[in-house]
């Protein structure tokens, strides 16, 4: 066995064997500080790629977890983790795909007032953490998604957030004052081309 | 109360999460891109919805009732002539509303997405039973010499005046010294070196004390003209004898 | 993937998420009664032969767990170099120059008081000893350095520690700005208290 397979070997223990995500340097602290645990992650990643155990990144953590295909097999009597609300689950969005943000940056893309027990169930959930003050009058509390939450909802960074490309892109991430400007600015921009055409003819 | 299969929705108002969540539903009965609605049919749709539920005697909450009055202010400047001097004019006021529509309904989506993940606990599982990692950090703590010494110095600029504790020591006062030499002076008729007026058996830093204080009573003593003094010459014994 | 690959992912899905080792009665409940399962076990044990997790049996019922031979890495002993806190030292020094002194002493001293934590600190060190008890009610205990502290410090005795009248030419005893040094003092105190607590992570 080469030295490589036996780093493979270990940090494929350690992994197995954590109770939690654990960073490369948690991995190193177990396996030696030289170890290029990179390397050793990427070999496993291709080692468990189609079976039912499958090697994940979360963040900066990895751990195994079972292959989401085989969820058919695996769900259990327990009954589901509490529901989330109509008003969590838009809340929690709003917090993934604008964080940090504050409360009252939240009721206005929602329309309506959040009750504390909203924002409180998230943060029991772990999936929000808050994330300091706004320099604003008032010094509101800013809200943050965790590394709980993308271990939770299988993402490898905030970047695989569903179709947040896609909302940036469209300015539906950007607030109402900022999108307002941006649409005058392009009426403008086209009335200035009908204008410009209009002059050639 | 519910309307044939026309675009207006079922009155049910706990279903909603306030106005702008009601205008989203019904904007979203227009069947076209949020980016294409009319929202002077939007205008209308809600106006009819909250006229219904006045007909059924349902209460509405006063933020609906706000939204409706503001709406059908808007409705109005929309459809009169403009009056150029007004700001925001009413096209901005709609923009703005069909904008904060798309960003409610951007969101509600994401978060329909976002359930709809593959999520840990419930598709995917970790391992039943880790054995578990410990990492027992032992500390090998280190500071120089200097932190040490300037810490000293801190607190001692800090706290002055500081509290010392002195440890109890055994000594013999000078009150104690003069009142035992006065005594056995009396007594003793040759010189006598000053060792001999000591307590028997003193030793350590009590002999040394009781030594310096015998030395300073004895001066007083002389001083008082009770005592005489001889020494040959420096450092060398000390004898004291009563005055004649 | 043939059906046999199927079947080998869904019994190591199963396995590795259940709480308890599985007999093969218990895995069909979860693959599909008509299912091989010894088959797939033995595929498995295949597989995982050599590696960093192992396919153990134990009685008529299956589990992983880490390799034997990597037991080791699942516990380790990490020795980090690590400052003393500005609470620790300066207890330290309070220590060096009155001792044998008691904590009440210290925190005259000091001003401030100390936490357990941080004479635990400096003992854990091997800096600092108990040295019997003052004999005043309440019988406290009194602390002095130890023989590793003039090793550390560099010092053949502790007379050679810089009396007050050094201390003062050599400027260490100009004033300092104190509602900044208390100010600084209670989250030390408290940092001090919570590095007690992961000591034991």
């Amino acid at each position: 066995m080469t030295p490589q397979d036996d780093l493979t070997r270990a940090v494929e223990a350690v992994l197995f064997a954590s109770e939690h995500p654990l960073s490369v340097d948690e991995i190193r602290a177990h396996v030696g500080q030289e170890a290029d645990v990179r390397d050793a992650l990427a070999r496993l990643g291709e080692l468990y790629a189609g079976r039912g155990i499958e090697l994940v990144r979360r963040g900066d953590r990895w751990h195994f977890q079972t292959a989401a295909d085989l969820a058919h097999l695996l769900r259990r009597d327990r009954e589901e983790a509490r529901k989330l609300s109509r008003a969590g689950i838009e809340t929690l969005a709003i917090i993934a795909y604008h964080e940090p943000v504050t409360r009252a940056e939240i009721e206005a893309i929602r329309g309506v007032q959040i009750s504390k027990g909203t924002i409180d169930v998230l943060m029991e959930a772990g999936w929000v953490r808050p994330a300091g003050r706004r320099e604003v009058p008032g010094r509101p509390l800013m809200y943050a998604t965790t590394a709980g939450f993308l271990t939770h909802f299988g993402l490898a960074s905030r970047r695989d957030l569903p179709g947040i490309d896609d909302l940036k892109a469209a300015g539906l991430l950007d607030p109402v004052d900022l999108a307002f400007e941006m649409a005058g600015e392009r009426e403008e921009e086209a009335a200035d081309q009908i204008e410009t055409v209009t002059d050639d003819e | 109360m519910d309307a044939d299969a026309s675009d207006t929705l079922k009155i049910e108002l706990d279903g909603w999460e306030g106005p702008l969540d009601l205008l989203l539903a019904l904007a979203r009965t227009q069947k076209v891109d949020l980016r294409q609605i009319s929202i002077l049919q939007l205008v209308e749709q809600y106006l009819a919805f909250v006229h219904e539920a006045r007909a059924l005697r349902l209460e509405l909450a006063a933020d609906y009732l706000v939204m409706a009055a503001w709406l059908a202010y808007l409705k109005s400047a929309l459809l009169l002539p403009r009056n150029p001097e007004e700001t925001p004019s009413p096209e901005e006021l709609a923009l703005r509303l069909q904008l904060r529509l798309e960003r409610l309904n951007a969101m509600r989506e994401a978060g329909a997405r976002l359930v709809a993940r593959d999520r840990l606990g419930r598709d995917t599982f970790l391992r039943g039973v880790p054995e578990g990692l410990r990492v027992v950090r032992k500390g090998r703590y280190q500071a120089e010499i200097y932190d040490l010494i300037a810490a000293y110095g801190r607190i001692s600029a800090r706290t002055r005046p500081v509290m010392h504790v002195v440890a109890q020591r055994d000594v013999m006062t000078l009150e104690e010294a003069i009142e035992r030499v006065s005594e056995l002076i009396g007594a003793r008729i040759e010189w006598s070196s000053i060792e001999s007026f000591l307590p028997e058996g003193a030793t350590g830093t009590y002999r040394k004390s009781a030594l310096a204080s015998s030395f300073v009573a004895a001066l007083e003593l002389a001083r008082q003209g009770r005592v005489e003094i001889r020494q040959k010459s420096a450092f060398a014994p000390l004898y004291l004898k009563a005055s004649a």
